[in-house]
């Protein structure tokens, strides 16, 4: 049951983190929070027993896309007007 | 049923960066929350209480595998969609980068010459 | 106002979507065409992953489709990004010791690991594309690391391109012997369980796996590159 | 038939006589007007002759030269299409040749001809001349036509014998009783055919000397001159015919022309002259409006 | 017979073999990437074959992976799939070609990978058989044409690229979610499989809504009315040919699939949907693109119009309701309006590729500076506005009579739209033709082979429908339209055209021969072959000048009107109709006046769509068939005659472009082209109005002739340019026929019959002398002539004589005519018209008299001094014209003996009630009228009055033309003489209120208010992404609100 109830937290974090990520004016702070976003989904995507889209969500999701966000700011700018 | 609510939720919370915010990165950012969403979405509607891993690698799930494992079909669309994601995003960081190259600013307003 | 009309028409959007999934109740067994791939799973390719076996066997196509995509994005973002003018925003600082010493034991480990991944994709969860991912992020582990770490772009794009051949190969030789595009009684499958099982599976497997982690790292250098420019 | 053409012939010559005659008298009644005494009642004549006897005439070329004998032939051709007595043998001309529809038509030909010769005589005052008189009669042409179309229909014919047949019986049978307005409408409008004094801007002597013959001399003028008497004479008897019930013997004939020939002459000495958007704005109200009583009669009745 | 498999395959391969070979060898990587081009075209050209030659009946489904459809992934290919794959390599190999002759986008390896994988998606989203695959194929489209629209150099192309893209990704997350919901409610994936099959629990609204989900994400994708924003950024922003490869193909795979889902996932309302959305993208896009500057993204609303137009036909093509032999019509109406459009705008989208410069503007001059784009631009613009002989019209003809009768205001919405798309392509056609030859870009190749295939497929597309659609088309009349376009050949010199065109149009009527018989058909026949010659003839002298596609063009005009008369059904009518309309028009943009010609196309093209909805409402398509129920098809039927007449409210466009076009054009025009208006009308008023049924109506058509026959002649009067008068007059003389043919008796139709022929006589003629005259003068502004009788007697005698017989003077023909229609107006007692009809004669005779003055008499002009008279063949036809004049002026029953025979062959109708005594000539119940012994007592007494004159006059002594009684001074020189300007002026002062250009006033106000309207339309593109996604978000939820039912 615990479980169950743990899970609850970890889908209400994902929507705490996502809505900060919106809201944010840092975009790198939104980055890393949509990172974090993925990385609990992967996380509930074990407890959905769906294991490879777990890894896939982990590497990708979190991995990939926040580098190739990261190197995108780099290239533009940090912080929203 | 929270993961649905949840996962919806997630959804609208991207749609809602790409239909409010007037910064195009955000926008971007919103997309790639969207897709998020939508793979957890698409993860519970295969979920089955009380089953494991569409995974055989124990003798005993041999038999009768269809009362013991989770649908497997919707992960390995969610296994496609994930990489979909992932390039849509790429290719619209690469025009991001390029319009900024051109105009120096990531405001939408800057970016309004085609219209009517 | 925009705000309030935005979300006025994301609560009705949402509404429908939830009126949509209130008719699949969580977590309860509703099959359709996916019994016959659990049944039958292992008796037709013995892969015991039957995700993988889904992926690459039954809706190998998919699959064929995904690597196009990945391809494509790469394609696509080294076009644009080759006319782009992108000058870099902020100074690059030294990488501090640690994080070399650590970046150059660890590359080779990262590729390994993620050669175990797509190796085994047919037995463990895991596949091609995480294998991939895996071996991009060494690349990416030593280009923060090292200034003057560059990867041979032409090696690795040529490389790229033989993989995805390799892959169409497959599946047009599953066209001439086995039938139809992407069959999979080529070669023998093999027993439930064993390395050397699931017919074609490993075979593309492992192509898409070199193939994601080469298209990743040539990404990664091209979206890096523009940096070095400077 | 060469009956026929004969005893027309002899109508024409008498037509032209009595229209000299009656302008010789309309130049001495307008100088009793003006207290002098003026031509003698044959002067006319006398002019003719003075111009016919003339040795050397001035031509300006081809359309010119032939002009007069456009104005003879065509006065002369709608003077025979009038019948003067309907069914007598020797005085109905030839109103076998056509109708009221092809004696409104036949009119202008004579006009047409004497403009194309004045246009060519290089000069200015011909063509203007010309134009206003044009104008003028798309003025008049208007309340004239509404009288016709009245009459044409009241009496379900096109010819001027069926005219005069629907007139017979009494003078109260006279289409100038029984459709008063519509024989108002037209005797105004003949005024502007005369051009008369209120709408004697086309020929205006003082102005453009005498309009579009200002070219014209010697023999050229003499078939002018006649050309234009029996022009007169035809619209004469055609008022006669339509109006008055026309003639049953020549007699009564000349009687009548007579009369409708005194209307434009009261009328031509008292007036002064109109510009010529006057005249038209004229022709097209108050005449047109007059017609149009009679024709909604016409129509509501049928 | 190819797998469909190895396409894609063998394209995918050497995608990925072009991905390493960039690297190192350029060269072979351009050869692989064409071969792989031709290989695909040839392959799906074999398998459409197979199913062409019916080797192949039902569609093939291919499996891959070894395993069955439901289990494993299947290609779907039928018919339209295999259709849509040539179509698609087709417009990729052309949008290669001209990308390798304009030189590829650097680097060009990359770029030839996305433009492949491109077409592969497109390929891959028509054959694939699985719901989650064709998600894969949509984003491979997608992907690649980002990448491509955010590559090209154009200024907007980033900005395009992120608003398709952002937009894209909304739209592919809707057909995403509802695939799987699909699956959740299906348990199937597989197209074939999921049709009608629910797994236990699910009620059928549940999967409404999950249709309408994946169907408002299609919507997207087509560019439907509310949310196309992205699509016009794209088309004005992108590289054409990445543009043209978007709208020409890959649109298209996503319309196939379109029709496949809904195929495939029934939904009860999906018939309304289709066309509240069909109709409003195609009425928005058809008047959104009025007010356009930009051209690319005016070809960009026409195409989203098309592709409404399309989803419309769709909506009927799925509507289990109808018959299922209109619905096989409408699937060819589909296929041809796809293969149409696609083509088309290919190569409109090169050629603005071409030209440098993207506004309107730019394109001044494009179509006089290079033969081939002029010939790709006109045959595009043709095929795209729906004008026959194209593909693009039998689309719609086979469209709008597959649609059943409740639904008639599809059909007016589809009539309306086309014509407001000839409006804004014939503005830009107009400007195209304007100022000096401007060189457009040198790479026409694409442009050209594309609109060539549009033009080679006509005889084809001809046989198979006329046959279908029971348009009889008359055998020998399409054999002579073919040789008078061979004429072109002889473009060289214009002599040797001439001559060959002399030549076809004698063969023509030896062929026609037989067809001349005294019917109302065989009376118009005589009147088009035997004018239309003597006119050709008129045509030399300044030949030199004029373009080589002028013969062509008007023997075109000729045969064409030989074909309207020679037709028995009313759309075999209409076809060479519009053929004489549309090379009409082209004559007339050869003339200096660009704007007359395109207010004659617009004026035509809403007459012609009238027409056509006309018949649409008739019962039957035969002509004289059937009881034609109320007036609406007959007045429909005559607005389209009524214009080419340029009756009252109609004729604004009339004095330009008879003033303005070619002089040698003009006389045909005018003389022949009006009175295929009267033969329209006459077949409206005798089959179906009735001769004798309805008067109201053809009251009212009496007052529209006469007050024409009013209007116009005033106006002919102040008018001082004499083409523009003669204009003015030649519609004015049209005003009377009609009034004739209103009337509906006997003597009436006579009369209008008799007034037709003699029309043509006395205006072809003046025409011809005035084309003489110009010619040697060099202006047609009458205040500038003046004399010439001197230099030109025998122009002057025919004038003098046009002018007579015009005036309706009694000796001459012109006469008869008269004398009939008042007679017959009489009788019919129509008291008020007759009024107007006498004065609006007598007004006549001013401006025949201004015609005479200004150009023969008066004083000539120094300028004049040594002008010829008019060369040989124009006289020579001036003769020709001449004595049927006096002839028929002698002799009228010459004329009325076989109208009477015409009117007997008449339903309704009798021979005029005449009896021809020998001394009373023509007698009538109301009067009579001797023609002989009028012409014999004028020429007679004429005559003796000159011998008289000549015998008793005095010595004539002729003067020059300075010698006039000038009070005494001399005058200087003839320029103070000469009273050339202003002639009635004084009579402006009286009657001016009368012609203030109200209709004029009204017609432009019409204009402006649409203009102002779609100004305010188009106002909701606001260009911003955030409005784009809302807009996209908004119409989901409308849609799956009102068409699920879902409360």
């Amino acid at each position: 049951m615990i479980l169950e109830y743990f899970m609850l937290f970890l889908l209400f974090l994902m929507l705490a983190l996502a809505i900060f990520a919106v809201e944010t004016k840092d975009l790198l702070a939104s980055v890393v929070a949509a990172g974090f976003v993925s990385l609990v989904a992967s996380i509930v995507y074990l407890y959905l027993q769906a294991p490879d889209v777990a890894m896939t969500e982990a590497a990708i999701g979190a991995g990939l896309t926040t580098l190739i966000f990261i190197i995108a700011i780099r290239k533009t700018e940090r912080y929203e007007k | 049923m929270a993961f649905f609510v949840a996962s919806i939720l997630l959804i609208l919370i991207g749609l809602y960066a790409v239909l409010v915010k007037r910064n195009i990165m955000k926008i971007v950012i919103g997309l790639s929350l969207m897709d998020t969403g939508v793979n957890v979405l698409i993860i519970s509607l295969g979920f089955i209480r009380g089953r494991t891993a569409p995974i055989v690698n124990v003798k005993d799930l041999l038999v009768n595998t269809s009362s013991k494992v989770v649908d497997p079909l919707p992960q390995a669309l969610v296994l496609t969609a994930i990489v979909i994601g992932v390039a849509v995003t790429a290719v619209a960081l690469s025009i991001v980068m390029l319009m900024y190259s051109k105009k120096n600013t990531l405001e939408i307003d800057e970016y309004k010459e085609l219209k009517w | 106002m925009r705000k309030w009309l935005a979300l006025a028409f994301l609560i009705l959007l949402g509404f429908f979507l939830a009126k949509i999934t209130s008719a699949f109740p969580f977590g309860v067994e509703s099959w359709g065409v996916s019994k016959h791939y659990v049944d039958k799973g292992i008796e037709e390719n013995r892969g015991s992953n039957l995700v993988t076996s889904i992926v690459v066997n039954y809706r190998g196509f998919d699959t064929l489709g995904e690597v196009t995509v990945l391809f494509l994005a790469a394609t696509a973002l080294a076009f644009l990004l080759a006319t782009c003018r992108c000058r870099r925003r902020y100074e690059r600082w030294e990488a501090s010791l640690i994080v070399k010493a650590a970046s150059e034991t660890l590359y080779p480990l990262l590729i390994l690991f993620g050669a175990y991944i797509f190796i085994h994709g047919h037995l463990t969860p895991g596949g091609g594309f995480q294998g991939g991912t895996v071996i991009a992020s060494a690349v990416m582990l030593m280009l923060l690391a090292h200034f003057t770490f560059h990867p041979n772009h032409k090696a690795l794009s040529t490389l790229e391109g033989l993989a995805g051949m390799s892959f169409v190969l497959i599946g047009f030789a599953g066209l001439i012997w086995g039938g139809s595009f992407l069959a999979n009684n080529i070669i023998p499958l093999g027993q439930w369980n064993r390395l050397f099982s699931a017919g074609v599976i490993p075979l593309i497997y492992v192509a898409v796996g070199f193939k994601v982690g080469f298209e990743l790292s040539g990404l990664i250098t091209d979206m890096m590159k523009t940096i070095k420019e400077e | 038939m060469w009956s026929k053409i004969f005893y027309a012939f002899l109508t024409l010559l008498g037509g032209i006589a009595y229209g000299l005659l009656l302008g010789g008298i309309s130049r001495k009644i307008t100088a009793r007007m003006q207290n002098r005494r003026g031509p003698t009642v044959w002067q006319n004549f006398i002019d003719l002759w003075k111009l016919f006897r003339k040795k050397t005439a001035v031509s300006h070329g081809v359309m010119f030269y032939l002009a007069p004998m456009f104005r003879l032939v065509g006065g002369a051709g709608t003077f025979l299409l009038v019948p003067i007595v309907i069914d007598s043998p020797y005085l109905s001309n030839f109103s076998f040749g056509g109708d009221l529809i092809v004696i409104m038509y036949f009119m202008v030909l004579g006009c047409l001809g004497m403009a194309l010769g004045a246009a060519e005589s290089g000069h200015p005052h011909a063509p203007i001349g010309v134009t206003r008189g044009l104008s003028q009669m798309a003025g008049y042409e208007l309340p004239f036509v509404i009288s016709v179309v009245v009459l044409m229909i009241a009496d379900k014919t096109a010819t001027v014998e069926g005219i005069v047949r629907a007139q017979q019986g009494g003078i109260l049978h006279w289409h100038l009783f029984t459709h008063p307005f519509a024989a108002a409408a037209a005797f105004i409008s003949l005024l502007g055919m005369m051009t008369s004094y209120p709408f004697q801007v086309v020929l205006a002597p003082q102005e453009i000397a005498v309009g579009p013959p200002t070219e014209y001399s010697s023999t050229f003028l003499s078939y002018m001159f006649s050309g234009r008497s029996v022009f007169a004479m035809a619209k004469y008897l055609l008022f006669m015919d339509l109006f008055l019930g026309g003639a049953g013997s020549l007699l009564e004939a000349f009687a009548k022309t007579f009369l409708v020939f005194l209307w434009p002459l009261f009328i031509t000495n008292v007036f002064p002259r109109f510009r010529l958007e006057q005249s038209v704005r004229f022709f097209w109200t108050w005449p047109t409006f007059i017609g149009l009583v009679d024709l909604l009669r016409i129509s509501l009745m049928r | 017979m190819v797998n469909p498999i190895v396409i894609i395959g063998i394209t995918l391969a050497s995608a990925f073999f072009i991905g390493i070979l960039q690297a190192y060898a350029k060269v072979w990587a351009r050869v692989i990437f064409i071969l792989t081009l031709v290989f695909d075209l040839l392959a799906s050209g074999i398998v459409f074959y197979g199913f062409l030659s019916g080797e192949l009946a039902r569609p093939i489904s291919v499996k891959i992976g070894g395993f069955p459809p439901p289990i494993g992934i299947n290609l779907l290919v039928g018919k339209a799939e295999a259709a849509m794959a040539v179509l698609i390599f087709s417009v990729a190999f052309l949008g290669a070609i001209h990308w390798f002759v304009k030189g590829l986008p650097q680097p060009e390896g990359k770029a030839m990978v996305l433009f492949l994988l491109l077409s592969l998606g497109a390929t891959g989203i028509t054959f694939t058989g699985d719901f989650f695959n064709l998600f894969v194929f949509i984003e491979i489209t997608s992907i690649a044409a980002y990448g491509l629209v955010a590559s090209s150099r154009t200024k907007g192309a980033l900005e395009a690229a992120f608003k398709y893209m952002v937009v894209g990704s909304i739209s592919s997350t809707f057909i995403l979610l509802g695939v799987v919901f699909l699956y959740k409610a299906t348990g199937s994936l597989n197209m074939m499989d999921i049709a009608g099959k629910l797994l236990g629990g699910i009620s059928s609204a549940v999967l409404a809504l999950i249709t309408l989900l994946i169907l408002s994400g299609l919507l997207v994708e087509l560019e439907v009315f509310p949310i196309n924003g992205w699509a016009l950024d794209v088309y004005q922003g992108a590289d054409p040919v990445v543009v043209a490869l978007l709208a020409g193909a890959a649109v298209k795979a996503f319309y196939l699939v379109f029709l496949k889902t809904a195929g495939f996932l029934p939904l009860s309302s999906f018939f309304s949907l289709a066309l509240i959305f069909g109709g409003s993208t195609y009425l928005a896009g058809q008047f959104f693109a009025w007010r356009q500057r930009d051209v690319r993204r005016l070809f960009g609303y026409s195409s989203v119009a098309q592709l409404g137009l399309l989803i419309l036909a769709a909506g009927f093509f799925l509507n289990s309701a109808l018959a299922s032999q209109s619905r096989l019509m409408i699937g060819a109406a589909i296929v041809l309006l796809i293969f149409n459009h696609s083509f088309a705008k290919t190569s409109l989208f090169l050629l603005a590729d071409n030209v440098k410069g993207s506004n309107v503007e730019d394109w001044a001059g494009t179509l006089r500076g290079n033969p081939l784009f002029a010939f790709s631009f006109t045959s595009s613009v043709f095929s795209i506005a729906g004008i026959p002989p194209m593909a693009g019209f039998w689309a719609k003809v086979l469209l709008i009579f597959a649609i059943p009768r409740q639904y008639s205001w599809a059909v007016a919405l589809i009539l309306i739209g086309a014509l407001a798309e000839v409006v804004y392509y014939f503005h830009l056609y107009r400007v195209a033709s304007q100022g000096e030859g401007k060189e457009a870009g040198g790479n026409l190749f694409s442009p050209f082979v594309s609109s060539l295939l549009l033009v080679v497929s006509v005889p084809m597309v001809w046989g198979i429908f006329s046959r279908k659609l029971s348009i009889p088309l008359n055998g020998q009349v399409l054999l002579l339209l073919g040789i008078s376009l061979g004429i072109y050949l002889l473009g060289f010199s214009r002599p040797l055209q001439w001559l060959g065109s002399l030549a076809t149009l004698g063969y023509g009527i030896y062929v026609l021969l037989p067809h001349f018989k005294p019917d109302l058909s065989g009376f118009f026949l005589a009147l088009v072959l035997f004018g239309g010659g003597a006119l050709l003839i008129a045509t030399y002298p300044g030949s030199k000048k004029l373009p080589s596609t002028f013969y062509p063009a008007y023997l075109v005009v000729v045969f064409s009107m030989a074909g309207v008369v020679l037709s028995s059904t009313w759309l075999s009518l209409f076809v060479f109709w519009e053929v004489m309309t549309w090379s009409s028009f082209l004559l007339i943009n050869m003339g200096e006046g660009k704007k007359a010609a395109w207010l004659y196309a617009i004026f035509s093209a809403a007459g012609a769509y009238a027409m056509l909805g006309g018949i649409y409402l008739l019962p039957s398509l035969r002509i004289g068939v059937g009881k034609v129920p109320g007036l609406l098809p007959a007045v429909l039927i005559s607005l389209a005659f009524l214009v080419k007449m340029a009756t009252a409210p109609l004729h604004i466009w009339a004095r330009d472009a008879y003033g303005e076009s070619a002089h040698q054009f003009t006389p045909l025009l005018s003389g022949i082209m009006s009175k295929m208006g009267v033969f329209g009308t006459a077949l409206v008023v005798v089959y179906i109005l009735g001769v004798s049924s309805n008067p109201v109506f053809r009251y009212f058509l009496g007052w529209l002739g006469v007050l024409t026959a009013f209007f116009m002649t005033l106006l002919a009067v102040f008018q001082d340019d004499l083409k523009k008068l003669l204009a003015y007059s030649s519609v004015a003389q049209v005003g009377y026929i009609l009034l004739g043919v209103a009337l509906g008796t006997p003597l009436g139709w006579s009369a209008s019959l008799y007034h037709t022929v003699n029309h043509f006589f006395f205006k072809a003629l003046l025409f011809v002398a005035a084309a003489g005259i110009i010619y040697r003068v060099g202006t047609s502004y009458l205040p500038q002539m003046g004399g010439l009788i001197r230099r030109m007697p025998l122009t002057f005698f025919a004038t003098l004589l046009a002018i007579i017989s015009l005036a309706g003077i009694p000796p001459l023909s012109g006469f008869a005519g008269k004398w009939l229609l008042y007679s017959a107006l009489i009788e019919k007692g129509w008291i008020f018209i007759t009024v107007v009809a006498f004065l609006a004669s007598t007004l006549a005779f001013l401006y025949c008299f201004k015609i005479l003055h200004s150009v023969f008499l008066g004083q000539l002009q120094e300028e004049n001094f040594n002008v010829k008279e008019v060369p040989l063949t124009v006289a020579l036809v001036e003769v020709l014209l001449l004595l049927p004049l006096i002839i028929l002026g002698a002799f009228p029953r010459l004329l009325l003996d076989p109208i009477d025979k015409v009117l007997s062959s008449l339903p309704g109708l009798s021979p005029a009630p005449i009896h021809y005594g020998r001394v009373m000539g023509a007698v009538t119940k109301l009067g009579h009228w001797n023609a002989l012994f009028l012409m014999v007592f004028f020429a007679g007494s004429f005559l003796i009055a000159l011998v008289f004159f000549a015998i008793t006059s005095a010595r004539i002594r002729k003067v020059g033309q300075l010698d006039v009684g000038y009070s005494g001074e001399v005058p200087r020189s003839a320029e103070d003489l000469h009273f050339g300007y202003g002639l009635y002026e004084h009579f402006r002062k009286a009657v001016g209120w009368l012609i203030y250009p109200l209709v004029t006033k009204v017609w432009k106000g019409i204009y402006e208010g649409i203009n102002a309207l779609a100004e305010m339309g188009r106002r909701i593109y606001t260009g911003d992404v955030n409005t784009y996604a809302a807009y996209v978000i908004a119409l989901s939820i409308i849609i799956l609100y009102i068409f699920s039912g879902v409360k």
